[in-house]
């Protein structure tokens, strides 16, 4: 059982990892500022809910888990918050 | 022992981002470099075994200080080209360069050179805990045997309070620091301002109480609720607060002054200044943190909001 | 070292009260605000006299220093704070300016009944009493981290004086002022560190015990050295020094040349005398004297090119700092490093100039208050106008001359003696050299204000009598100083200043003076003519003066330099170990 | 070699590049984050310093590291009353200069 659960916390972690160099790649690569925002915003999220869910399985209490939950919360919240804020002072900026 | 790798890609990426820092062409680059830096740092401290410490530099040295240094270089944009064609000449960069190499180059033998077995306090600081009454040493230090830094340090941010204020011009004098925010009442700054405070006070007062056994504590807390008063400032649901209002004084002194009566009852109980009587140290400690947590969330974020700049009577 | 610095004395309750008593003057003035402001920074002040002179007597009776420890803890692990003969001399001293400075200040910074409170009533108040805590701090505290809050509560309380005015050209002397403080700052932090990481102890009596000659010993004392060097505003560190102390209110000028630099010199007397004796070599203390000598030649030779009195004084501040450190190669008995009557000479001297400093801003503040401005070519008429002011002004100069019996007299009277008992001849020529030099600026003043107006003066606003006596009452305890810091066994010190020698000498200082009086200003002292055929040669060398000056204040050259002298500091501990 | 000197010696590399961003970099705001990066390597130094105190069972020594809380707060402290001079300089002068040759404020604002 034990054995299970680390093959699944070791691909989630992985999977998340990937998510995230995606992201990067796709933050560095891509020309303007709302494709970059899209690669991150949407990549990251992912990856940082699959090392939340890898990691969930390997924390000792329920207190901890619950921790664990509240940082994703906290980061979707405020990554949707902050994005969406980005995207209207670039459109601010743009020439109509 | 081995290097874990974690660790050497930590301190390559660290010293990669202060070069940049330092040189970047512009100044909005360096200042974001810089905020990353400083939540690096953060992982430093956690593989340097101090938590306490890496939430204290995410928090102020990463988060306030980082906020600080954004919001000042949107405001210099305009004098930045002036100021940097007064840049040093090549011959005295060459100097400068060769001169910070020499310093580090010192420093790094005299830390190679330092004394084995390393010199330290923690043998004596655990044998005394149970007299302080809890469990975090670091608190230990901060409030029994060195209580008297804590105070001033509490001092210094008043001190540097006083200070900003005194820049102010004199027609703002009592008004409102800083800028008017402006922001859409139905938008998405508005909607986490809303959101996010009620569980931003929860951990900053979970982080500040945890602090007595666990790595957290007052700093580490009021900057949290520091913080959440900015965001309800900056999606104008609130604006900041009068400097003249004597509830604000009152609630920027109170701190270093219970501080002073909790040590002044320890020199009239028999014992002396800052020292706490037998068996009341747990609860003196709390009343002075619970006492220090207002003045630090209010200087803390008045200080981000700079000298008052508003008329006081419109 | 006896166990004595780690068991408390009676009355060291004292020293935390010291400490603690402007603190709360100043969280209690923050919130009362308005009138309250000053009412409670003058209450505070004969209570903070009353402390200081309560501690003094304590330390007579016990004939030792004062030892507190805080909550009870000892250290290497507490904090003790400690008043030796050093802490309970500067701490009157400094209650005694600082209660001189208030009345002084009241006029200028107090509140009509009614008006509402103003934004500089309200800092100045809160920072001097800002200023007052952080010093007695200084002098009290046995701990180098204590030591570097204290520095940093002085720097926060310091700069926001220098622009209280509020115009650019004062808000850039202060960000300049800031920027170079924290220099220094870092660089003490930096040699604090490595003293706890090769000594684990921050304690200055545990660490002077432990400490050994070694690299890292030398880099902390090179580092801190330097650092406080720049906080003190030594030649060639004083790129801040002039604009910030020229150009704040003469209230808070007094503040900062008076009480502000005096910390971080203190805190270097700190590190030399108690944390490192058996690290400091007397090549370094050379070096530290001899930037304090180039400090009395260039500042005075660019005080008397300033064309406003109130810039020439601070560039006089500038060359007086440099005196302050004259008694370091002076304090070596057998190679090492002794606290005798060399450095109880040193401290008589910061205690001279503190009073003699702030009076002289005083007098100088009252002037442009009284003429509308500081023009020292059109001072003429002003010494009839401000008789008490000018006179004041003078008095200060004759006691930083050292005529006897001021206090500056009795500090170099021992250092003469000092210097030829250890036959260091150039210190001699640089202590009356010293002299001249100040002689010369306060020759320039007072020739300038005596002179007779071309047009009579009008328009002389009037100002305060009590601020006017005030600073006449600064000097005159700075040339009464020796009376009251002599000891039975030393009166012979204070010679008749009407004896041949004495008057020869104080004559020869003040032909001297006389002469670089007339041959480097602006303007010719006889004629008032700027420019004539003899004066483009004798005016050369203040020009060149002036010229190094304004390179030296350039900020690369300053932090080069800073490196440079921490780097030549450790170097020297280095070189006199080796031999 | 282990952890603690690895940091150690890097917060050695951190103080030498802030000093030279302190002296080669001309706008004032510049040279505060390079005084930050200097501080910061100082703090890094201490904390490697505690971390090779390790003992009595405790992973680090905790003076430092109380220490060192106390000194990030100074640090900010005096960020944040030069970030304060530095935009009202800019306000009333008009330049972020440090030269004496610089512009000294065209505005009787007070």
């Amino acid at each position: 059982m034990s054995l299970l659960l680390d093959i699944f916390s070791v691909v989630a972690i992985v999977a998340g990892g990937f998510f995230y160099l995606a992201g990067t790649v796709g933050l560095l690569r891509f020309p303007d500022a709302y494709t970059r925002l899209h690669a991150l915003t949407k990549a990251d999220n992912l990856g940082l809910a699959l090392v939340v869910i890898g990691l969930l399985p390997q924390v000792g209490s329920l207190l901890a888990g619950l921790k664990l939950l509240l940082v994703w919360l906290l980061v979707m919240l405020s990554s949707a918050a902050v994005s969406q804020l980005i995207a209207r002072s670039v459109r601010r900026q743009e020439p109509r | 022992m081995m290097v874990p790798v974690v660790s050497v890609v930590v301190v390559a990426l660290l010293l990669w981002l202060a070069v940049w820092t330092v040189v970047a062409r512009d100044a909005f680059l360096a200042v974001a470099a810089f905020v990353v830096y400083g939540l690096l740092l953060a992982l430093v401290w956690v593989r340097l075994a101090g938590v306490d410490v890496a939430l204290t530099e995410a928090a102020i040295g990463g988060g306030l200080t980082g906020a600080l240094l954004l919001g000042a270089v949107g405001r210099l944009r305009r004098t930045e080209a002036a100021t940097t064609s007064e840049g040093a000449s090549i011959a005295t960069r060459i100097l400068a360069a060769l001169l910070a190499l020499s310093v580090t180059a010192a420093l790094m033998v005299a830390v190679l050179m330092l004394p084995e077995p390393p010199p330290s306090l923690a043998p004596m600081v655990v044998p005394a805990m149970p007299a302080t009454g809890v469990g975090n040493p670091i608190t230990g230090v901060l409030l029994a045997f060195r209580a008297l830094d804590t105070l001033l340090e509490a001092i210094v941010l008043v001190i540097a309070l006083i200070g900003v204020w005194s820049i102010a011009p004199d027609r703002a004098w009592g008004g409102r620091p800083g800028l008017r925010y402006h922001a859409d009442p139905n938008g998405i700054l508005a909607y986490l301002a809303r959101v996010l405070p009620p569980l931003g006070i929860v951990i900053g007062i979970y982080l500040f109480w945890a602090g007595a056994d666990h790595p957290g504590g007052k700093f580490q807390g009021a900057t949290i609720l520091a913080a959440m008063w900015m965001l309800v400032q900056m999606a104008a649901l609130a604006d900041a607060p009068r400097t003249d209002a004597a509830s604000l004084r009152a609630g920027i002194v109170i701190g270093p002054l219970v501080f002073i009566a909790v040590g002044t009852l320890g020199l009239w109980t028999g014992g002396t200044f800052l020292g706490y009587p037998a068996g009341w140290a747990k609860p003196l400690i709390l009343t002075i943190e619970i006492a220090l947590l207002p003045t630090l969330v209010l200087v803390l974020a008045l200080l981000m909001n700079g000298p008052p700049s508003r008329r006081a009577v419109p | 070292m006896t166990v004595d610095a780690w068991t408390a004395t009676d009355g060291g309750s004292l020293l935390a009260a010291v400490v603690l008593l402007p603190f709360v003057g100043m969280l209690l003035g923050l919130p009362l605000g308005g009138r309250w402001l000053r009412r409670v920074a003058l209450g505070m002040m004969p209570l903070g006299l009353v402390l200081a002179l309560a501690i003094a007597a304590q330390w007579a009776d016990a004939e030792r220093p004062l030892v507190y420890l805080l909550g009870g803890w000892a250290p290497p692990l507490g904090i003790a704070l400690r008043a030796d003969g050093a802490a309970v001399a500067m701490l009157v001293a400094v209650a005694g300016v600082v209660c001189a400075i208030g009345v002084f200040a009241r006029a200028d910074f107090g509140l009509a009944p009614g008006a509402a409170e103003s934004r500089s009533s309200f800092s100045y108040w809160l920072l001097l009493l800002a200023v007052w805590g952080a010093l007695n701090l200084v002098f009290v505290s046995g701990d180098l981290f204590t030591l570097y809050v204290a520095l940093e509560l002085l720097t926060f309380a310091g700069v926001p004086l220098v622009c209280l005015a509020g115009t650019g050209e004062t808000l850039r002397a202060a960000l300049r002022y800031m920027l170079f403080a924290i220099c220094g700052s870092v660089l003490y932090l930096l040699g604090a560190v490595l003293l706890y990481g090769g000594y684990g102890t921050l304690d200055i009596p545990l660490l002077a015990a432990a400490v050994r000659p070694e690299p890292i010993a030398w880099i902390s004392l090179g580092l801190m050295t330097a650092g406080l060097l720049a906080k003190t505003a030594l030649f060639p560190l004083h790129i801040w020094l002039p604009p910030a102390h020229g150009g704040a209110p003469a209230a808070a000028s007094a503040v900062l040349s008076a009480l502000v630099i005096k910390g971080s010199w203190f805190l270097v007397l700190r590190l030399w005398f108690d944390a490192m004796p058996g690290i400091v070599t007397p090549s370094a203390a050379q070096l530290l004297a001899g930037l304090g000598a180039a400090a009395i030649v260039v500042g005075s030779i660019v005080a008397l090119r300033q064309k406003r009195l109130k810039l020439l004084v601070a560039y006089s501040t500038m060359a007086q700092i440099g005196y302050l450190f004259l008694m370091f190669p002076l304090a070596f008995e057998g190679g090492k490093l002794v606290q005798g009557a060399a450095m109880n000479a040193g401290v008589l001297q910061a205690i001279a100039h503190a009073t003699a400093k702030a009076g002289m801003f005083m007098s100088a503040g009252l002037v442009y208050a009284a003429l509308g401005h500081d023009r020292l070519a059109e001072l003429a008429g002003a010494a009839r106008a401000l008789p008490v002011t000018l006179l004041a002004f003078a008095v200060s100069g004759v006691a930083l001359m050292g005529v006897a019996p001021s206090g500056a007299y009795l500090a170099k009277k021992m250092l003469l003696d000092a210097a030829s008992d250890s036959n260091q001849w150039w210190w001699v020529v640089v202590l009356q050299g010293g002299s001249a030099f100040t002689a010369s600026y306060v020759i320039l003043v007072m020739v300038s204000a005596l002179r007779r107006p071309a047009v009579p003066l009008t328009g002389v606003q009037t100002v305060s009598k009590l601020s006017q006596w005030t600073a006449l009452a600064l000097a005159m305890s700075s040339l009464l100083l020796a009376f009251a810091a002599v000891d039975a066994n030393r009166t012979q010190l204070i010679k008749n200043p009407l004896d041949v020698a004495e008057l020869g000498t104080t004559l020869l200082v003040l032909l001297a003076g006389a002469l670089l009086a007339l041959g480097l200003p602006h303007y010719s002292l006889l004629s008032g003519s700027v420019d004539s055929p003899i004066r483009r040669y004798t005016t050369f060398p203040g020009v060149a003066f002036e010229l190094l000056d304004g390179w030296l204040r350039r900020w690369t050259t300053a932090t080069l330099l800073l490196i440079l002298l921490g780097a030549l500091f450790a170097g020297l501990m280095r070189v006199g170990h080796s031999a | 070699m282990n952890v603690e000197t690895l940091f150690a010696l890097a917060a050695c590399a951190l103080i030498g590049i802030g000093l030279y961003g302190l002296i080669a970099q001309p706008h004032p705001l510049r040279k505060l984050v390079a005084f930050n990066i200097m501080g910061s390597g100082v703090f890094v130094l201490f904390g490697a310093l505690a971390k090779r105190g390790a003992s009595a069972g405790l992973a680090a020594d905790p003076v430092p590291q109380a220490l060192l809380i106390t000194a990030i707060v100074v640090a900010f402290a005096a960020t944040a009353v030069t970030v304060a001079l530095l935009l009202r300089l800019i306000e009333v002068a008009d330049s972020a200069s440090l030269s004496d040759k610089a512009p000294q404020g065209h505005r009787s604002e007070r």
